[in-house]
């Protein structure tokens, strides 16, 4: 339980910071998990002990883990600011497809530069936080999904706060007509960009909590697919609704874990893998069918 | 001359919509730029608005040339526009509709809406405050937490022009205003407008139909064929037989 | 009720599935193959040991030869009256070649199944998934994680009975110096376990005089890659060692044969597959070599082991590693024997023990049990080869240098464990 | 007997109406114009009659069927032709393409197209060039064309002449008043020169906010010459 | 002389790349909405030829026919029963519907074939030398020729039919096309079959010159957005030239980066081209 309980609390994590770039700002992203890989391999790199002898990599800072965590948002910040300085003017598809080319590059970038990220042989054993003070990792499984759990939360306050705030409000209304929220005098591309990145940190935020899930970060786990789970969370819960968002993770990673239950045989595997993919489409296809708000629509707020 | 367009032109592709138009808009005056569909008088709007930046020319407002600017920092700068069809924030309130607009706003800052300060919470009540009186003035106090969507055309468009005022604008450019409003909304607006003129309001107002903008303006300019053919007070514009042509055709 | 409609729709299709897929006469079941009951989790009288392995995704080749050689030693374990009169019980998961399902997967096996042992995970998984197992004193054993990162790391409560790619890199640079080529070019796939081969051919070749023209890295799945053997072509190799899957390096070969390239190829063992004849056409396999880290294919253990092994599933045993699997499950049930307790903690503490010498060399599990009644130490020697441990888990491994000749995989050389201990 | 008859036509964008009820009849091989102000409802009406716009309700029948929940292309093979204000041609397409695809649903098309080019030689002149490139006034001519190409028994053209220059206004002008006199019903909304048109015309509605306000002969409305001018030049304050 | 296998090779990848870079580009002009489903339309179409010519030991060209058209009719019921019941949904929502349908076709397949890669028997042809260099293979010039004739065929259809002008007509001015009388629904369907035919070309060509593997569509998906991006997403002869442009710049790049990277010069290129030309290469202005 506590490992499904963390994966859903990254997706969901994903799905907020998403939420805030499609949901509030109407920014098409499709390069979730460019920012995803870059947290994380920022955290690693940032925390690392220097090279071995075995190892290709150059830097390895070994800083304590608090910084590694803030960097690992910070740093996908930044390169969400980066990528957003000449992409945020880009109308809907186009900026959809210049973000999932930016996370494609990203996986091709950190599998060759070994110098950087110690190419496809990646990191191993890494750190969890507070992991000292445990005896045994069972009982540690609960507390990270504890700490999961208070991470989504505060993602979830901050986020929430935000959008109530005349910051979210303007962002709003970027979304809902970029013309008129130009002629009230608001520099549309700023508050696009402020989106952007602040969505960037947490999904590079996320890719620390990911690190620590898995205890190491190779480049394979940072395929298109992530990026697509985060918007079928997204989509099928329903944009604009936090909790719409913790249920589309669920259902999500409940399909991938439902189907675990049924893994009786070495030859059911292969069907069951497949109807993982049939199921997540399914799920998709009827969810925007039948109700394409997603099953906890966005309510309208109102003074 | 709170306004200047000098020789401005602005050609899309093979098309030439304006041909080196001028005209000025004096302060606190109401001025109307008028001529058929067509004429080119939505593309002037938005080069001076700073939607489309002109193929040449230039454009003062405030003796400061604003050609080449943005249209957020016109709006900032205090000239508000409203669109030939009302366009507003469509999945929000009427009330949110008008507290988007005002500048300088402390809690646009992420780390400032974030932390809610006490800051943000005076300038929010504020500019309810502000949006609350508009609305009031314009009769629609009972609307404010209706969406936008669910507005009709001749609610939307007042709101719009609310929702403009929260700018806190010098002028005002209006485009096509009275367009699918019944007359006695008409009636309404134009008391509206007359007022905002008392407040100390200049106003440019778009139209192709004369009617409407002759009972509002003090000096109107015509434009046909994106050129200014005709200027003058109403009463000339009336008796100009070109502007007649224009309007009525040939066989008068 | 949305969300009833839903989950029906995905029962549905979970039932309706299996009828159309194509489903292999010999379907080995989870636990019932090996017990009586496999509805309750951790039923009292059982030993659960997982199989966590490859079934779908990259590596999905190997998941089904992996489960079934080891579920061919359990059985055998089981026939001979279990451990202690315990008997063996599987629980198998799919980690479809990620280490994010390869986690969620251990983690249901180590909770909800509560097995004492884990098997067949490839290195990612393995990496990821041992920290949380040996937390949980729960033994973690893999045929093929064959990855550099567990040379120095390994040892505790995590077992391979393959060598390291670094040695199956050597072993390859020395079967084709030992062929007489002097210069060859490396290509290979992007992918964690053939760059570490590639640069220990590499290294090696270099080491034994040759002359390395070229180290040609390359993305997986494109539809060409003509391009690239242009490139690798300019630098006329006499030979070319090939790091691919399955998925890849038929396009590499058929590409290679249609543009009419002469050199000789040696891939690596993931291409030592039976399949890759269908893939790539006997014609152009022909004279191609390879090197599988295995027993030698001639040993009385091998030949009964492939016999059992055919007797069970219709098919000969091959190129995925179901030797090593083989031995590696039957090491554990041996070190619970040894131990004389069925958990995690004692077969970590017998694992090597008992495979390594000194000790009687035993060849069977009733040979071993007779010795281990009788009190005496013993070294179990398998299928795949003497299976000695060193410090950190790792076998030493025997090689098996083969030739592809007319659909079938031949050996034409045999390099025991010991060929290779002065290189090390 | 009409050809066209609509009874209480309400339609209008998303769920607020725009016409409120509007009756309007068209005889067979009448012109009609269509006056109002900017908002009027005009562009809708025209486009609810095309079957673009869904009525809300009310009815419309065209030649004795009732066309109420017919779609846009079934009109059109029924011979109802349209002419939008904007976008009315495949900018993409060449002058001839253009035409074949006004021909679509009849059987000799290339007949018709070459009828259509000795009707208007400066497409014929043009029939390579992209409509795209074309001129304001060539636009306009290649649209009415193609419309012309389904012999529809109506044809409804949304403001044929806005942003023509006064030439290529009149030769517009006369050009529809002579489809009108080979038989074709036409409903013209007008919003310039309407004294040259309401003088060809045979009947005129005016709308006002979504409803007919006025109805009366081309005549009437240009010798009521002081509502005329506040019509289209809005009161002479002063 | 050097460079020629490389070109010849980057034909290949381009000619292939733009069998369903036009068909996704077809659909994307008729419907507007990226179809993320088209690359497991040449999934579909690369097994379906699998099976004809492998399991049913057919002919490769006879398992070629038979396999375009049952992979065209799918397509079209896919649309059907997928896309036409949401279309007045928007096309954000389309395209969140193909990528769940690319997840459906994804799994089915998966479930039907196993994941173990597969490849087509085809007989090794002769190559044609020049200097004792190769330069091309039979199978390869059979590809590109047919490929490119298909596209030679699709222009004709386009510019030379009736149907084929009513779909351009449509993609220009949907609604005026209906004011013309062309039935758009009809039009529509034609379009979606073009689509998956092209596209199951492209699967089944790709096939005959490498591997056959279930993750396939994910990745020739990649590369058929760059294409088309690379020639302004809706111009049918932009992506034309985006495709073969894709695949001469990844085969070329080999010569002087490893080839590792070669993907990533098509997505970088996407990137440097959306920053400076927007529209595309031959993309009009604005959109």
């Amino acid at each position: 339980m506590a490992g499904i309980v963390v994966l859903m609390g990254i997706y969901t994590m994903l799905a907020l910071a998403l939420n805030l770039r499609f949901g509030t700002a109407g920014l098409i992203d499709l390069g979730v998990v460019g920012f995803f890989a870059i947290g994380a391999y920022s955290y690693v790199i940032l925390t690392a002990p220097a090279p071995g002898t075995a190892d290709a990599y150059m830097f390895g800072f070994h800083l304590p883990m608090f910084i590694g965590f803030v960097g690992s948002g910070l740093i996908s910040a930044f390169f969400a600011f980066l990528v957003g300085l000449p992409a945020i003017r880009l109308k809907g598809e186009y900026l959809a497809i210049a973000t999932y080319a930016f996370a494609e590059v990203i996986q091709y970038l950190f599998t060759n530069e070994k110098w950087l990220t110690n190419g496809v042989k990646g990191f191993i054993g890494i750190e969890q936080p507070f992991r000292k003070f445990f005896v045994s990792a069972n009982s540690y499984q609960y507390f990270y999904a504890f700490l999961i759990v208070l991470a989504v939360a505060c993602f979830w306050y901050i986020l929430s706060r935000l959008e109530r705030s005349p910051f979210g409000r303007t962002l709003k209304a970027i979304r809902e007509n970029e013309d008129a929220a130009r002629a009230a005098g608001k520099d549309i591309e700023r508050f696009k960009m402020w989106a952007f990145v602040i969505g960037a940190a947490i999904i590079g935020f996320a890719g620390s909590f990911y690190v620590w899930f898995t205890s190491l970060v190779v480049p394979s786990l940072f395929v298109s697919e992530v990026t697509w789970v985060a918007w079928i969370a997204l989509t099928i819960g329903g944009t604009g609704n936090y909790k719409g968002m913790i249920l589309g993770a669920a259902i999500i990673v409940g399909i991938q874990e439902a189907t675990r239950f049924l893994q009786a045989s070495a030859e059911l595997a292969t069907i069951l893998a497949a109807s993982r993919f049939i199921a997540m489409g399914l799920i998709l296809v009827l969810i925007i069918r039948f109700k394409p708000k997603g099953i906890l629509p966005e309510r309208n707020t109102v003074n | 001359m709170v306004l200047e367009v000098k020789n401005v032109s602005k050609v899309f592709g093979g098309l030439r919509a304006v041909h080196e138009a001028s005209f000025q808009v004096k302060e606190n005056s109401i001025t109307g730029l008028i001529g058929p569909n067509g004429a080119g008088k939505s593309t002037l709007f938005n080069c001076i608005a700073g939607y489309y930046p002109p193929s040449a020319g230039e454009i003062f407002f405030k003796q400061e040339k604003t050609s080449g600017f943005t249209a957020d920092e016109i709006a900032k700068r205090g000239l508000a526009r409203t669109f030939q069809t009302p366009q507003g924030f469509a999945q929000m309130t009427v009330m949110e509709n008008l507290m988007v607009v005002p500048k300088g706003q402390v809690g646009e800052k992420p780390w400032q809406g974030l932390i809610n300060g006490k800051k943000v919470k005076e300038q929010e009540e504020e500019i309810r405050k502000k949006a609350f009186k508009l609305l009031a003035d314009f009769g629609l106090s009972e609307q404010k937490n209706d969406l936008i969507a669910n507005l009709s055309a001749g609610e939307a468009r007042i709101v719009e022009i609310a929702r403009q005022l929260m700018l806190d604008p010098e002028v005002l450019l209006l485009d096509e205003p009275a367009a699918g409003i019944n007359p006695a909304l008409q009636n309404h607006l134009i008391q509206v407008l007359l007022k905002l003129r008392q407040q100390g309001l200049t106003l440019l107002i778009v139209d192709h139909n004369l009617g409407f903008i002759s009972s509002l303006c003090d000096y109107i300019y015509v434009l046909h064929l994106g050129q200014i053919i005709a200027e003058g007070t109403p009463q000339e514009i009336f008796r100009n037989p070109r502007v007649v042509e224009v309007y009525l055709g040939g066989i008068a | 009720m949305l969300k009833k409609f839903l989950v029906s729709c995905m029962v549905l299709s979970m039932l309706v599935l299996p009828g159309c897929g194509q489903a292999p006469a010999s379907t080995p079941t989870g636990g019932s193959g090996t017990s009586s009951n496999n509805s309750s989790s951790n039923s009292g009288g059982d030993i659960s040991i997982g199989i966590l392995t490859s079934y779908t995704g990259e590596m999905g080749a190997f998941g089904v030869p992996v489960y079934n050689a080891a579920k061919l030693a359990f059985d055998e374990v089981n026939a001979e009256g279990g451990i202690k009169g315990k008997k063996i019980k599987l629980f198998t998961e799919d980690d479809q070649s990620t280490v994010e399902s390869g986690i969620r997967g251990a983690r249901k096996l180590i909770t909800a199944n509560g097995v004492i042992a884990m098997h067949g995970m490839v290195s990612d998984v393995l990496l990821a998934t041992w920290d949380f197992a040996k937390q949980n004193k729960v033994m973690v054993t893999s045929p093929y994680a064959g990855t550099t990162k567990l040379d120095t790391t390994g040892g505790d409560y995590q077992y391979r009975t393959v060598p390291s790619d670094s040695l199956d890199g050597r072993v390859a640079a020395h079967v084709l110096w030992d062929k007489g080529y002097r210069k060859i070019a490396v290509m290979y796939e992007t992918a964690e376990s053939t760059t570490s081969i590639a640069n220990a051919v590499a290294q090696q070749f270099q080491q034994l005089g040759g002359t390395v023209t070229i180290m040609e890295p390359f993305q997986s799945r494109q539809s060409s890659y003509l391009a690239e053997l242009k490139k690798v072509s300019e630098t006329s190799p006499d030979a070319v060692w090939l790091g691919s899957g399955q998925e890849t390096a038929p396009t590499v070969l058929k590409q290679w044969k249609q543009r009419g390239y002469k050199w000789q190829w040696m891939v690596s063992s993931d291409i030592a597959v039976p399949e890759i004849f269908k893939l790539v056409g006997t014609d152009t396999m022909n004279g191609i070599l390879t090197e599988i880290p295995a027993g030698d294919s001639q040993s009385e253990d091998y030949k009964r082991f492939a016999a059992s092994y055919k007797a069970a599933y219709g098919k000969d045993p091959g190129g995925n590693f179901e030797a090593n699997s083989y031995d590696a499950a039957m090491i554990m049930a041996l070190a619970m024997v040894a131990g004389g307790k069925a958990d995690g903690t004692t077969i970590n503490e017998n694992y090597k023990k008992i495979a390594s010498p000194p000790g009687v060399k035993v060849h069977t599990f009733k040979d071993a049990v007779t010795e281990l009644k009788k009190g005496n130490d013993i070294d179990y020697e398998g299928p795949s080869g003497d299976v000695n441990f060193d410090d950190h888990g790792t076998t030493s491994g025997s090689f098996n240098a083969l030739i592809a000749n007319n659909g079938k995989w031949e050996q034409f050389k045999f390099y025991p464990a010991s060929a290779f201990e002065k290189t090390k | 007997m009409s050809l066209l008859k609509c009874e209480n036509v309400e339609s209008g964008y998303g769920k607020l109406p725009i016409l409120h009820g509007v009756n309007l009849r068209v005889a067979e091989g009448e012109m009609i114009a269509l006056l109002g102000a900017n908002g009027a409802g005009k562009s809708t009406l025209m486009k609810t009659i095309a079957g673009i716009l869904p009525l809300m309700k009310g009815s419309m029948v065209f030649d004795g069927r009732d066309i109420t929940l017919l779609k846009n292309h079934a009109l059109a093979k029924m011979g109802l032709g349209y002419v939008p204000q904007e976008n009315n041609v495949f900018a993409d397409l060449t002058v001839a393409e253009n035409l074949e695809m006004g021909a679509f649903t009849i059987k000799n098309a290339k007949q018709a197209i070459e009828a259509i080019f000795e009707r208007f030689p400066k497409l014929k002149e043009r029939y390579k060039q992209k409509a795209g490139t074309l001129s304001g006034g060539e636009r306009q001519l290649l649209a009415v064309g193609s419309a012309l190409l389904l012999k529809p028994r109506l044809l409804i053209l949304d403001e044929p002449t806005s942003g023509l220059s006064p030439q290529a206004t009149e030769s517009m002008i006369e050009t529809i008043s002579r489809i009108r006199d080979d038989g074709t019903a036409v409903i013209w909304v007008v919003e310039e020169s309407p004294k040259e048109v309401l003088a060809h015309v045979d009947r005129v509605y005016l709308l006002e906010s979504g409803l007919v306000k006025k109805e009366g002969t081309g005549r009437e409305f240009l010798e009521d010459e002081e509502e005329f001018e506040t019509l289209f030049l809005g009161h002479n304050v002063g | 002389m050097d460079y020629i296998p490389y070109l010849v090779s980057g034909l290949v990848t381009g000619t292939i790349l733009l069998l369903g870079t036009v068909g996704f580009s077809l659909v994307k002009r008729i419907e507007n909405f990226l179809n993320i489903a088209h690359g497991q339309v040449l999934t579909l179409g690369a097994y379906l030829g699998y099976t004809f010519n492998v399991k049913l030991g057919w002919n490769i060209y006879l398992a070629f026919l038979a396999a375009t058209l049952i992979t065209t009719v799918v397509g079209w019921l896919i649309f059907k029963v997928f896309y036409q019941p949401i279309r007045s949904h928007g096309n954000l929502y389309l395209l969140f519907t193909s990528v769940g349908v690319a997840y459906i076709i994804h799994g089915v397949i998966e479930a039907f074939y196993g994941v173990q890669a597969k490849t087509y028997s085809v007989p090794v042809s002769k190559v044609l030398e020049i200097n004792g260099i190769p330069i091309i293979s039979g199978t390869e010039a059979a590809v590109i020729v047919l490929a490119l004739g298909s596209a030679f065929g699709l222009h004709l259809f386009l510019t030379r039919t009736l149907t084929g002008k009513a779909i351009r007509a449509m993609a220009s001015n949907l609604s005026l096309a209906n004011a013309r009388g062309i039935d758009t629904e009809k039009i529509a369907s034609v379009a979606w079959l073009l689509s998956s035919a092209l596209g199951a070309m492209a699967g089944i060509f790709s096939g005959m010159i490498g591997t056959v593997y279930t993750d396939m569509g994910w990745a020739v998906i990649l590369l058929i957005l760059s294409a088309a991006v690379l020639g302004g997403l809706g111009s049918l002869y932009g992506v034309m030239i985006g495709a073969m442009i894709i695949g001469l710049s990844m085969d070329l790049s080999v010569i002087i980066l490893p080839s590792s990277y070669r993907p990533a010069v098509a997505f970088a290129m996407v990137i440097v081209v959306l920053l400076f030309r927007p529209q595309g290469i031959l993309g009009g202005e604005g959109h």
